[in-house]
């Protein structure tokens, strides 16, 4: 006899599943737009956050209901925690790929044809990011979560570069500041929703080791002790 | 589906016939509890009717008088009664105690085992043997009989009464009271005495009425032991006169005074009783026990 | 919660309280109007109205004395068997007063579990679960065997005593004691089901058992269950009912109980903060 | 501060000091009067042993079937005696067995509590009554109805059993088992009602809650605590068995085996009572004693059967009292 | 947790196994060294060492008969109250074998509290509380009035009773009867408190009130309190000890046993994915 | 007798309102060090950043402690959800604080001189607005919760505003587009921290009326029905 608690933690489980699928899809539909100047897709995105957001209430109340009605400790409650952080994030990742969307229409609407850059890079490794992180959840697998973290820096590393290709964009071409400007839009979001993916896969860590690794808090404590 | 047959086969006829059945049992109870109450209360109501003539100041006061001469009454069998079951009770009651202690908190053993057995052989053996057995242990080596030998007699009857109503009712103090008492650092004599002992007391003092009340009304056994005696005891050694011998004794004689006497002692012997297992209830009645 | 959520409770839940005195014209399988149950001088329940919707698990809380196993008793007329107990109002089973119905075949239709598991000793496991029918003058084996084996595959207990049935009831543990308790108020084929602490005498383990159980027959059966264990009303109940010297304080659903109480008094109980 | 008031030195005293010795002479004590308990048993059977050697060997087994009491020839047989005792104990608990159980019932299920406890308390003042009072009771009321209503009512209507035959005497068996019967009836009925009320309430309401009528719950009481009521029994067995002066004043002390309930008999007891003190010779004393030992062996035996009884009865009710 | 918590941890308590018979040098005001206890030919007990705490308050779970009243009752030489038991290994409190000490001394110096309340049901409630006292011997009646407060007091009880000293202790409601024991195990003041599912029988309220209680009482004792409530033994204790089957799985912060537990069996039980 | 849960409680709010206070002088300082041109100032926000996120650390294990430990029910486990989602979003708005801080060093770096435009007046309203969540949830007092809400609007034109005026100033001087990079940043971060102190707002509404208003819940879920 499976336990109804059980029961309840993997439908929670299911929940965040599809979040994150609403959102990583989201994400994609973002940067497709995006590579194609596609302003209708775009649109698509920007509305689809409804569904995210809706998402997110729910189940931030079926935890919510869990806590009050189930008392659950160790492992469970490492889930619960674990799922409600990650829940947060992907909210935010889809709030980004808004963004993006938001960025692509601007970017369609200004006349200016310009190069994405690091941009396409950037957006592999991200959503890959992404995915591996989500995967790290659903298989339990933290070595595929630690492969998260290593790319975090790749990622800034490149935002760095973006802006500084930007800013040589303008200095030589003044009317390409609004399409550089969202560039670097672009580039930060897409920098944010790899932070994003890097704190998921640090959840998923802790869910599955019991561990905070966030803030590298484990190297921190070490250097103090 | 199967459960709804079942439920149809509960038919309301098979119904009815269940409430009719559930009532006539609880009116036969009822009607037994009346047959058997006649007969008890007819008892009550000859002693009282039959005995109560007979009982006056002399009743009490007064020796009894020589055949053909009426009047006199049972002082020295009132008397006697009262020694015979107090000579009882000071052979019985630590013996019986004591015992029952040791069957309640050590007598988890063997040897226990074998005490309780023969303490209930000895509850059930009638009482004219515990009689014979003190006429062959007393009034034979003495040579004649006495109250020695009356109160031995007793003794023996009350002893496995006192033993196993003590022994039970220390068992029924829960376990918690004892384990709570060593838990304080009480030593464990002083837990069986002053914790167990104290809570069980009401019922080890009515196991005590119990086999005092019964000692009391007890004929056969003094019928060879103590004999009887018409005059007052001079000493322990000698005769004594009892209560239920002289009931036994005038019951069964043809006269009228001397039957209206056996009645009217048999009133004062059941007074007796009720009243000393009235009195040590009240008295011995814990100040929380009314709850 | 979200106000999606709290429209659907005030849609599915009538928040009847003490006092009032209106009803929606919404069936219910349990109706309890304005009880009030005595012991002598004694004003046990103090206007007691709910509604409990069939196959649905109704939890009744509250401090020691409220009032809740006297409420639980009121709806089979258990409360009668004490000597000295009044009633009045109205409790309606499917819509008919169950005061107005003979006694017995009321508990027919309502079973109770009670506290302390409490199998007959005398009886087989098997005869414990068919006592019930054989009263009721079922005596065919082939049926009888049927029933026993499907109310205890009900309570969760055939895989464990399918091999023993011929022994004594209070041979198990106090958790399959329970559960064969529960069986027996099966066997009958009641509708509803009410459970006074059912497993406050039981270790954790077989208390989750219980829960569980719980859960399944709710699909069957309407539940009420009265508990000490709050986490426990919020385990296993779609409702909770809170009590308070007699008289229901709050009645809503067990999300909204635990989470965000209406009444000041229900929240502070089961914050612990009573008292 | 607290901690000083009982100090170390005064708690290794009391504890050292008192337990050892305090707990090891108590234990001691105990066990010395329980022995004497056992002694005492002994020592009973040891001297009606031995003060019925005479008996013993003069008539050996025959002493136990032959139905000859003759002190003027000095032949001595038990067998009616013994035969008296049983049926007349028998015929005492069959009329108890079911107006006890019925009392019970009326008291612990039906009677109003205000009615109860008066109740009560007139059964078990009934107890207390002394056996000599039933016996002239006995002589002087029952007998006397016996011979005028019972006997001739019952040989009319139930003549046609071998039982219920023969002149009324009013003194005789029936008489004998009836005072017997009205003398258990008191502790039987008060015991049982006991245990019926020590059901625990669970037990019938379960019953009830199932859908069973109060007299289906009694059931269920009944059977919950069967080994209480058959003790109980037992222990009205024990007392009709070795009662003796009520019945030596009713059973018309004749040693007789005859089929009728109406004939006088004669039990143990009784003899034991009305010739003891008349032996006049060791033969006849030593037959006297015999009988009481007889009268002892089937208390034993007895005994060791209602403990039997009840054990098997309770092999499950011991779990139930557990519970 | 975090590595800062743990290395806490380990610093803090000695994660002690059945198995293990190293020590580290550190001073413990309990400590339990290879207990084995028998019933007759049971095992109850196979190997527990363990080391609390002064000041703390230890919880013992595990499912039934796992042995944690048997552990309990070890630490006060009750377990050889019961016929036919058996125990080996040591038990020290502050470093000294109770084993070798006498028995109603090592008792005086630790107290214990049962499942059910049981006061004393001839004493008044001021002969509950001055019973050990009177028993050894303590007269003075200034003195004894004395310590009958303080422990009242103690046992958060005075304010509730100081005007019915007099009355019965059984009396009082089952929560107040439990507070009760506690002042009498209080009186003949023990260093440590051993509690055996000290609130089992009593209602959430009073229920509550006892685990404020040995909140309160850790500043002055050390406490042991076995419990079938895992909320229980999480709400109270600083250190939980998981026992199963006669064994002792895991012995750890509270904390980091409701939070991250290290073994298996613990996870599951407290989980409640057991059996 | 206060319970022992409760003072757990009280301590949770306790360590929140330090968080609060920490990250509220945070932002103060980056704010005070971008208006005075100081970069001191600003690299002691980027190290004080440690301190949050440590707080941050603390009071999620505090939580899961208590979620553990004491099984909170009804207002007791709205309050702690609330907290644990004011910390973080103070977490993020010392984030943010930070950003700003180092825009700080990068514009002083700069050489340019650029006007703060809007931003004075943004940094004034987003400060405000996070005193004034952060005293709803202290005093428990809704209004002052919803005072905040009303705000966000104003702070998302002015965004808006600071935009348009930023490249319309790269328009006219390209030497200035380091800076005005810079000073987009800065009005996007004070936007995200008027966001942040949004969400504490409608987190503290949600503890004390136990009812969800982010993502504008209410009117959706009516105009749903
Ligand atoms: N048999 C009885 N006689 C008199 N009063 C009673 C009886 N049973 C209950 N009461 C009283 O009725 C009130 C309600 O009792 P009830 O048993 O319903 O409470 P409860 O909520 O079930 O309490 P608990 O949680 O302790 O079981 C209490 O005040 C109690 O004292
Ligand atoms: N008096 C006894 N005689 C024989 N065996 C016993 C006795 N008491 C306990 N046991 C056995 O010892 C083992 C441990 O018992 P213990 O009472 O310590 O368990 P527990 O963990 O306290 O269980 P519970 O949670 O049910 O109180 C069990 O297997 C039990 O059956
Ligand atoms: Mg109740
Ligand atoms: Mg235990
Ligand atoms: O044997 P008796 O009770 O009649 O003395």
């Amino acid at each position: 006899m499976e336990r109804r608690f059980e029961r309840e933690l993997e439908s929670l489980k299911t929940s965040l599943v599809k979040m994150g699928s609403v959102v990583e899809q989201n994400l994609e539909q973002a940067i497709q737009a995006l590579m194609n100047d596609d302003a209708q897709l775009a649109k698509k995105v920007v509305e689809g956050d409804e569904r995210v957001n809706s998402l997110e209430i729910e189940i931030d109340n079926a935890i919510i209901d869990l806590l009050a009605l189930q008392q659950p400790v160790a492992s469970d409650l490492r889930l619960i925690i674990a799922v409600q952080k990650i829940n947060n994030d992907l909210e935010r990742i889809g709030d980004h790929a808004v963004n993006i969307a938001e960025s692509v229409v601007d970017l369609v609407k200004t006349t200016g044809e310009e190069p994405l850059m690091e941009i396409p890079k950037m957006a592999e490794i991200t959503t890959r990011m992404l995915r591996h992180a989500l995967d790290g959840f659903i298989l339990l697998d933290p070595k595929l979560a630690k492969t998260v973290l290593e790319r975090d820096d790749e990622i800034d590393e490149l935002n760095r570069i973006m802006t500084r290709k930007v800013v040589e964009l303008i200095k030589s071409d003044k009317e390409s500041i609004e399409g550089g400007l969202q560039l670097i839009r672009i580039s930060r979001n897409l920098e944010r929703v790899a932070d994003l993916a890097t704190n998921i896969a640090e959840d998923v860590i802790f869910h599955i080791q019991a561990r905070v690794v966030k803030h590298h808090a484990e190297k921190r404590q070490e250097a103090k002790s | 589906m199967v459960m709804q047959r079942a439920d149809n086969s509960g038919s309301s006829l098979r119904f009815y016939w269940r409430k009719a059945v559930s009532v006539t049992m609880y009116v036969l109870s009822g009607l037994s509890a009346l047959v058997a109450i006649i007969p008890l209360v007819l008892i009550f109501y000859y002693t009282l009717s039959l005995g109560l003539s007979a009982i006056n100041v002399d009743f009490f006061t007064q020796l009894p008088k020589p055949v053909g001469e009426s009047g006199g009454g049972l002082a020295n069998a009132i008397v006697g009664t009262l020694v015979l079951v107090g000579l009882g009770s000071c052979i019985s009651l630590p013996v019986g105690i004591m015992a029952g202690i040791y069957l309640s908190e050590f007598g988890n053993n063997a040897f226990g085992m074998a005490v309780r057995f023969l303490t209930d052989v000895l509850n059930g053996v009638p009482s004219i043997v515990t009689g014979v057995v003190a006429y062959t242990m007393i009034v034979i080596p003495m040579g004649h009989f006495s109250a020695y030998a009356g109160g031995v007699a007793l003794a023996i009857l009350m002893i496995p009464t006192i033993t196993r109503t003590t022994e039970e009712m220390l068992k029924i103090v829960p376990q918690s009271y004892r384990e709570a008492a060593l838990a304080l650092g009480i030593s464990h004599w002083k837990t069986s005495l002053r914790i167990v002992v104290r809570t069980a007391l009401g019922g080890v003092i009515t196991g005590i009425m119990l086999a005092v009340a019964r000692a009391a009304g007890e004929t056969a056994p003094l019928l060879f032991t103590a004999l009887n005696n018409r005059f007052w005891h001079t000493s322990l050694d000698q005769p004594i006169a009892s209560l239920t011998v002289f009931i036994y004794n005038y019951g069964v004689s043809p006269f009228d005074d001397w039957i209206a006497q056996a009645w009217a002692g048999a009133l004062v012997l059941m007074l007796m009783i009720l009243v000393l297992s009235v009195a040590v209830r009240v008295a011995t009645r814990s100040r929380f026990e009314e709850r | 919660m979200t106000e999606e959520l709290m429209t659907e409770v005030r849609q599915k839940t009538e928040v009847v309280d003490g006092s009032s005195d209106e009803h929606s014209q919404k069936s219910a399988k349990i109706e309890a109007e304005n009880v009030h149950a005595y012991f002598g001088p004694v004003h046990a329940l103090q206007g007691i109205s709910l509604k409990i919707h069939a196959n649905s698990v109704v939890a009744i809380i509250g401090p020691s004395g409220c009032g809740k196993s006297t409420f639980l008793r009121s709806i089979n007329r258990m409360h009668e068997v004490i000597p000295g107990s009044r009633i009045t109002g109205k409790i309606l089973l499917d819509g008919a007063d169950v005061y107005s119905m003979d006694a017995v075949f009321v508990r027919r239709q309502i079973g109770m579990v009670f506290q302390k598991p409490n199998p007959f000793p005398t009886m087989s496991i098997y005869d414990n679960v068919a006592a019930g029918l054989k009263m009721n003058g079922v005596r065919n084996r082939k049926t009888l065997d049927e029933i026993v084996e499907q109310s205890l595959q009900k309570a969760a207990l055939w895989g464990e005593v399918k091999d023993s049935l011929s022994k004594s009831g209070v041979s198990l543990s106090g958790g399959q004691q329970q559960r064969l308790c529960i069986a027996r108020a099966l066997a009958v084929n009641p509708e509803v089901l009410l459970m006074d602490e059912p497993a406050s005498a039981l270790d954790p383990i077989s208390t989750a058992k219980i829960e569980e159980l719980i859960y399944e027959l709710k699909k069957s059966y309407t539940i009420v269950i009265v508990t000490h264990n709050m986490q426990q009303a919020a385990r296993v109940s779609d409702e909770t009912a809170f009590f308070y010297i007699g008289e229901l304080i709050e009645f809503d659903e067990t999300k909204k109980i635990f989470t965000a109480p209406t009444k000041k008094q229900t929240e502070d109980y089961i914050t612990g903060r009573f008292g | 501060m607290l901690s000083h008031v009982i100090n170390e030195s005064q708690l290794a005293k009391a504890s050292t000091g008192g337990r050892n010795v305090g707990d090891l002479v108590f234990k001691n004590l105990a066990m010395f009067f329980a022995a004497m308990i056992l002694v005492l048993i002994i020592v009973m059977v040891v001297e009606m042993w031995n003060s019925s050697a005479l008996s013993r060997e003069k008539f050996g087994l025959s002493f136990l079937t032959q139905s000859i009491w003759d002190p003027v020839q000095e032949e001595y047989g038990a067998l009616p005696f013994i035969y008296g005792t049983l049926v007349s104990s028998a015929l005492a608990l069959i009329i108890a067995l079911p107006l006890s159980l019925g009392i019970a019932i009326f008291l612990s299920e039906i009677t109003p509590p205000w009615l109860e406890r008066p109740l009560s308390f007139f059964v078990e003042l009934l107890a207390g009554i002394p056996s000599i009072v039933y016996g002239i009771w006995g002589f002087f009321v029952l007998v006397p109805w016996i011979r005028s209503d019972a006997e001739p009512l019952l040989s009319s209507s139930l003549g046609f059993i071998p039982l219920f035959r023969g002149a009324p005497y009013g003194i005789g068996m029936l008489a004998a088992g009836m005072i017997l019967s009205i003398m258990v009836l008191p502790i039987v009925s008060s015991i049982s009602r006991d245990v019926l009320k020590a059901v625990p309430r669970a037990q019938k309401e379960a019953a009830l809650a199932l859908g069973s009528t109060r007299w289906e719950a009694t059931k269920i009481a009944l059977s919950y605590s069967r080994s209480g009521i058959i003790g109980a029994l037992i222990l009205g067995l024990g007392r009709a068995l070795g009662e003796t002066m009520a019945v030596t004043m009713v059973i018309g002390n004749r040693p007789t085996i005859s089929a009728s309930l109406f004939e006088p008999g004669y039990t143990m007891a009784s003899v034991l009572a009305n010739e003891f003190t008349e032996a006049t010779t060791q033969t006849y004393l030593s037959a006297l004693i015999e009988i009481a030992l007889v009268l002892f062996v089937i208390t034993i035996i007895v005994n060791s059967f209602a403990r039997l009884l009840v054990w098997s009865v309770t092999k499950h009710g011991d779990a139930a009292s557990r519970q």
